[in-house]
């Protein structure tokens, strides 16, 4: 384990910027039309507690990674072959990330650049925060998260179409099942996505504050979505919001006089890019623990060049993309976000007593 | 050392491919408007009306003097035929030296026989397309083609589009004419619950052209057209007025009453689960900006008088706006139906496909109240002491 | 990878030394006066400016004494008055028998009214003394020399430093001299916790190194770092502090410069009540402060003379500066040649028609403007001033006028390149990196557009935050977020509310130590 | 006759370089064996399916055998 220590303020930021991420591109709970809000506020209390079961697992094992934990509570060799899927999921989700940052930016910016070349572009810079270590990730997210919600409220403070502020109506016009849906894809995309920072809480300089700390940055999140959301449906009503590819975006260009689209492009980067860096951090530092490397920068660029790889390899169009996120996502997520989450700290509980007089 | 190796793989992977988008100024067409007809045919004429920027500033700059002259056109209007908007934009490129950019788009302009064969599904390329400028003002043309109204050449503008786009914004002010941006034309097109309206452009010579009136949707085809009293009556029921002039005439005076505040509130009134008549409420503010006359004007009794007059006016253009809508064309272009479908889902789920005879068929309540609050720089008419 | 090259030189120089060139050894003082002299004219062969003068004196003559100087760094007057003659005076006038042993004392004691005397006990630190501008007495029949300081001064008098220009504030610059620096720094910190460490560094030229620093404001870890460091340096010369600084810097392989300078007292002074050190050396004006934070390159030492709130719109307009100087001509790029959509209408045709004509694409356009520009700076600065100003009038105007006549630039152009030129000098000790920040960002925003120029903005924030001074991140207080440093960085609060020192200089309790600056502000308070 | 994509190339050779210059650096470190074959086993699939996007034949991706296995379990429709 690096020795390194992060404050509370760069967790809460990281762990926004996290949250935020790729869920700016892709407009939070469409497919529930007007009902998203539902849906989000349904996820976000989900989100709550996955993560406040995630930070308990961390305090019940004091200044343990989740590879380390993962040994401890299940045995070596069932935990390692544990740590082996859960090191495939991170880079499938960092993959995911990439894939998102080069469809959008092939479809709304740069038509003609080959996706492969802007995704290697920015996996390059990636690969230099990620070695930079998790106290520089926590001093950048100081400096550029704050960014995110700033610059989206810019983007939706003066928006020349007609607004309507009813167009969230009627309530449950498809009946719930839509809204159960989108809550559980939202609650898998991304609240328990923070997963991931089993790895990167245990950096925490003072641990009291971790659930506080969690439990803000949850609410945090919630809120801006349900912001980005009334401002989409809003500006654009819920028959637009469906059709769109990027929605945010389309927002974006709505400003009178001047594209505020490079705007959105810099949210993107800074909430993209913290979510592939922690993503790509959880999975180099489990590996280097798995494989007991001295130093974990020796795999950061192999590990980003193939989930680079994978981002391109894994689907074919976007609308495999979004149907696979959309459809399949949620179910495979559950094992690693709230199974095996639950089952640790099932075993954290039951087995505390006899680890602490080990220690 | 690290830096060192970052600097080689950024210069490798930016050398070996080259740039793709890098596009200069200098090679593109900037278009200021777009024209979109149909021929008989049923092929899509597309018309461009592109800019020269440096006759643009050439004739700004020495506007009025006409010294030069052999002056290159500050604009060149071009039009192609296609099977869809792409494929003429792109055939076009075999007349035209540049790349087209469409992103400059101040003014679409839909020809009369385009929009009869409907717009709901022909216009997607304007929305697909990264490059579309979802604030360009649209207007349907009535008696001319797309292309004889870009082809203007106007006195008070170098660039049509822009005197275009001007006098939409005027007579929007005035509220004569719906002044629509692509981005909310297609927003109608989506929403099933209301129909379609684009404002009119007439051509009225080769210099200037007259934006007012509506043309009316119904389905995403034109089916008619309001003319600018009704226009104003139906852009006070959707709430879409901002400052306007209502006149009439009060025992032999004329009297012009400046809006300075319109807020319209329509409903849908139920009645055993079945719609029963439409309501709308107007609440006005005003000014009286001219009266010729010979009564005095000092009493609060004569503002009620005016005040009643003109909330006749009002009504009396809803009025001719929801007939026309309703009887004419029957289509709910004021979108009585969103408020169903908000606030009664479950009858709207019922009623979607046949809201629009319904509508139609739904007889009307207009309520207007206007308060009359200043008189301007002197209080009674001009006229001669007695 | 210097370090090793210049000390596998050095070790080059050692094998090649024979008895013609004097190596360092420690010798002892040879007690018999002839032996000395022959020593060292043996030494000093060749060196025209070396000086020697026997004394013979007493009775019979029986004491001889050497006197060793160097031409011209004595003060031949004050040897003669408070040296020379004391002792001829002295042994001719008393008919005492005087022994070898005592002459010595008695010389150091009774003679020589000079204040600074030394003592030099071997040949390396008799050689040291005189090559360092003292006057060295060596006495038949003692072991130990005298070193007399005798110094005459030397060098510019104290005046306003050109690059450093203020406004208001005090006008004193560092000079050359060493002693004229610490008297200057001596002259505003009149206390005794104000401490000087002298060093001597490189092994050919022997230069005079001081680490200054306030004990109990300054971090003693980062003291002793500094010493460290320093002490690491294995040289042949230091010729100036630029030296030092390329040693001792933290990271090698940045742009950004990790070791801040200045040529002002008052400047250095505050520095050091920041609890920042100073490091000196003999010969330069500019003295190094460490550690150096980025948030130094927008201060300046007016701003704190000012009232807070023009300070504080100053130091943003700064800021501005620094992102226009590093950002605009890529931005312009960026937009010119990618981003056609987000320039509003009116504005495209206007570049549109600018950019008619002109045969390169934006970005060689870019790079030949730039590159004229930064040719005619550093033209202007190598010239002399009077000619530099004519030149820069001649560039600014004429070439700026003909090129866009020519057709070769456009309009836009020459002003976003005068802009940038402007800005980048609102920064002093960032105008070099802002220069070639600003050509990495034009050629990724050539090939990239915001993309790459946002990317890059990403990558260049990264290096910023991994990069230490002294073990101070150099984004502080930026981030790491230190709540109370940030009355001192983007915004100034007023001197009076200044109340605790830079925490981020500490690692312990700035409470405690907080003391001089609180004290300082209370007694403001109390005039008022 | 192979249509190689010549940007995914590009962007694979730039991975390349970098990887045989971090090789060298692991080697120097003196890891473990483990560590040795986990990296060469990581970099080499990403080189392979790297070059076989590059030629256009695209393997089945996991997404699509993830998507196979929940449609067996009767997860997704």
């Amino acid at each position: 384990m690096e020795k390194a220590r992060i404050s509370g303020l760069q967790l809460f930021l990281l762990m926004t910027g996290f949250l935020l991420g790729s869920r700016l591109i892709i407009n939070p709970g469409t497919e529930a039309k007007a009902d998203g809000w539902l849906a989000i506020l349904i996820s976000g209390t989900g989100g709550l507690l996955l993560i406040t079961l995630y930070s308990l697992i961390v305090l019940l094992n004091p200044s343990r990674t989740l590879v380390e934990i993962l040994r401890d509570r299940f045995g070596n060799a069932i935990g390692s072959v544990v740590a082996v899927f859960y090191i495939w999921y991170f880079i499938h989700l960092a993959s995911l990330v990439f894939r998102d940052f080069g469809s959008f930016l092939v479809t709304t910016t740069y038509p003609r650049t080959p996706m492969e070349v802007i995704i290697a572009l920015f996996a390059l810079s990636i690969i230099y925060a990620a070695n930079s270590g998790i106290e520089v990730m926590g001093r950048i997210s100081e400096i550029l998260v704050p960014f995110i919600p700033f610059l989206s409220t810019i983007i939706g403070a003066s928006i020349v179409t007609t607004h309507d502020f009813t167009a969230f109506l009627p309530v449950l016009e498809n009946g719930i099942k839509p809204v159960i849906k989108e809550s559980l894809n939202l609650l898998t995309f991304p609240f328990g996505e923070a997963v991931v920072f089993l790895t990167i809480f245990p950096y925490l300089n003072n641990k009291r504050h971790l659930k506080k700390i969690t439990t803000l940055s949850t609410l945090l999140v919630t809120v801006l979505f349900l912001y980005i959301f009334f401002r989409n449906i809003i500006i654009l009503e819920s028959h637009f919001l469906e059709q769109a590819t990027f929605v945010p975006h389309l927002t974006s260009v709505l400003f009178p006089g001047i594209n505020l689209e490079p705007l959105f492009d810099v949210i993107m980067i800074i909430g993209g890019g913290i979510k592939i860096t922690c993503a790509i951090y959880a999975a180099v530092i489990s590996l280097s623990q798995l494989t007991g490397a001295k130093d974990y920068r020796i795999f950061t660029s192999c590990i980003v060049a193939f989930s680079v790889i994978l981002s391109l390899w894994i689907h074919e169009n976007i609308f495999e993309l979004f149907s696979w996120t959309g459809n399949v996502w949620a179910y495979y997520s559950i094992p690693f976000q709230v199974v095996i989450p639950f089952i640790l700290l099932l075993f954290s509980l039951f087995k505390k007593d006899k680890l602490q007089d080990e220690e | 050392m690290k830096i060192s190796k970052l600097a080689i793989l950024f210069m490798l992977s930016i050398l070996l491919p080259g740039c793709w988008d890098n596009t200069d100024l200098t090679d593109i067409n900037i278009v200021t408007a777009l024209g979109i007809d149909k021929d008989e045919d049923g092929k899509i004429i597309v018309t461009v009306q592109v800019a020269e920027p440096a006759a643009v500033q050439l004739t700004s700059s020495t506007h009025g003097g006409g010294g030069g002259s052999a002056q290159i056109k500050p604009v060149y209007v071009k039009s192609y035929k296609g099977e869809t908007i792409y494929d003429a934009l792109i055939s076009m490129k075999s007349i035209i030296d540049k790349r087209l950019f469409l992103s400059t788009t101040q003014v679409l302009i839909l020809g009369e026989r385009f929009c009869k064969d409907g717009i709901n599904e022909t216009l997607d390329y304007l929305h697909r397309d990264y490059q579309a400028n979802y604030l360009a003002d649209v207007l349907v043309a009535r008696g001319a083609t797309p292309e004889q109204i870009l082809k203007i050449q106007p006195d008070m503008d170098t660039i049509p589009a822009m005197y275009i786009k001007g006098t939409a914004e005027n007579t929007a002010i005035r509220a004569k004419v719906e002044r629509k941006m692509l981005i909310e034309l297609f927003k109608d097109i989506k929403n099933e619950c209301r129909q379609a309206t684009i404002g009119q452009i007439t051509r009225l010579d080769d210099k200037t052209v007259k934006t007012e009136g509506t043309a009316v949707f119904m389905n995403g085809k034109l089916v008619g057209w309001l003319d600018q009293y009704q226009t104003r009556g139906y852009l006070f029921v959707t709430d879409k007025v901002k400052h306007t002039t209502v006149s009439c005439s009060v025992n032999n005076s004329k009297i012009s009453v400046e809006i300075i505040q319109s807020s319209g509130k329509k409903n849908v009134i139920f009645k055993n689960g079945e719609p029963a008549k439409l309501s709308i409420q107007m609440r006005l503010e005003g000014n009286i900006s001219e009266y010729i006359g010979k009564e005095t004007l000092n009493s609060p009794e004569d503002i009620r008088i005016i005040e009643k007059k003109i909330s006749q006016e009002v009504k009396k253009e809803i009025n001719m706006a929801l007939t026309k809508a309703q009887k004419d064309y029957s289509s709910d272009i004021f979108g009585f139906g969103e408020l169903v479908h908000k606030y009664y889902p479950q009858y709207w789920k019922k009623v979607m496909d046949k809201w629009n005879d319904i509508f139609s068929r739904l007889p009307v309540d207009v309520w207007v109240d206007i308060k009359i609050r200043q008189t301007g720089l002197i209080k009674s008419p001009m006229k001669k002491d007695e | 990878m210097f370090r090793r090259i210049k000390k596998y030189l050095g070790l080059d120089n050692q094998e090649k030394d024979n008895g013609a060139i004097y190596t360092d050894t420690d010798e002892p003082l040879p007690r018999n006066i002839d032996k000395v002299k022959e020593r060292l004219n043996t030494i000093f062969s060749e060196c025209s400016d070396y000086i020697q003068r026997d004394i013979v004196c007493g009775e019979d003559n029986g004491i001889c004494i050497l006197v060793a100087y160097i031409d011209g760094f004595v003060d031949k007057k004050v040897l003669n008055q408070d040296v020379i003659r004391p002792i001829l005076d002295y042994f001719s006038c008393t008919d005492k028998l005087h022994r070898a042993k005592s002459v010595y004392q008695l010389i150091k004691r009774c003679i020589i009214s000079s204040n600074e005397i030394e003592e030099a006990q071997s040949m390396r630190q008799a050689v040291y003394r005189i090559v360092s501008g003292d006057a060295v007495l060596f006495i038949n029949g003692s072991r130990i020399a005298l070193a007399v300081g005798v110094k005459a001064p030397q060098g510019r008098q104290v005046e306003e430093p050109d690059t450093e220009v203020s406004l208001r504030g005090s006008r004193e610059g560092f000079v050359e001299n060493l002693s004229t620096n610490m008297v200057l720094i001596r002259k505003r910190i009149k206390n005794p916790n104000l401490k000087f460490e002298m060093l001597q560094l490189g092994t050919q030229t022997n230069t005079d190194i001081c680490i200054c620093y306030i004990k109990g404001i300054a971090n003693d870890e980062i003291i002793e770092e500094v010493r460290r460091r320093i002490l690491k340096i294995r040289s042949d010369a230091i010729l100036d502090t630029g030296y030092i600084e390329q040693y001792i810097t933290d990271n090698q392989f940045t742009l950004f410069p990790l070791v801040g300078n200045s040529e002002k007292c008052d400047k250095l002074v505050s520095k050091l009540l920041e609890g920042r050190i100073a490091i000196l050396c003999d010969g330069t004006p500019y003295v190094l402060t460490v550690p150096s934070l980025l948030v130094e390159a927008i201060q300046t030492a007016d701003d704190y003379y000012d009232h807070a709130f023009f300070a504080s719109f100053m130091r943003l307009l700064r800021l501005l500066a620094l992102f226009i100087s590093t950002l605009l001509p890529a931005l312009y790029v960026a937009l010119v040649s990618f981003h056609h959509t987000v320039i509003p209408f009116k504005l495209i045709i206007t570049l549109a028609a600018s950019r008619q004509g002109i045969p390169f694409s934006p970005f060689i356009e870019a790079v030949l403007m730039i590159m004229a520009f930064e040719l005619l700076r550093e033209a202007g600065v190598r010239m002399p001033r009077t000619v530099g100003q004519a030149l820069s009038i001649v560039g600014a105007i004429v070439l700026g006028e003909a090129s866009v006549a020519a057709g070769i630039a456009s309009n836009l152009m020459v002003i976003i390149v005068a802009i940038t030129a402007i800005c980048s000098f609102i920064t002093p000790p960032l105008i070099r990196v802002t220069m070639l920040v600003r050509f990495i960002f034009l050629i990724i925003a050539n090939f990239f557009g915001f993309l790459g120029i946002s990317l890059t903005a990403v990558v260049v924030l990264i290096h910023l935050c991994r990069l230490r001074s002294f073990g101070i991140p150099y984004m502080t207080p930026f981030s790491p977020l230190t709540m109370a440093d940030l009355k001192d960085s983007l915004i100034l609060v007023p001197i009076w509310a200044m109340i605790t020192r830079p925490k981020a200089l500490f690692q312990g309790d700035t409470q405690n130590r907080a003391g001089i600056k609180r004290q300082e502000a209370a007694k403001i308070s109390e005039d008022k | 006759m192979i249509i190689m994509n010549y940007n995914m190339l590009s962007v694979l050779l730039a991975f390349i370089i970098m990887e045989l210059y971090n090789l060298r650096r692991l080697i120097s470190n003196k890891e473990s064996i483990k560590v040795l074959i986990t990296y060469v086993v990581i970099t080499a699939s990403s080189l392979v399916i790297g070059l076989l996007l590059a030629a256009g034949r695209r393997p089945a991706s996991p997404a699509e055998w993830i998507q196979w296995i929940f449609k067996m379990i009767g997860v997704v429709k």
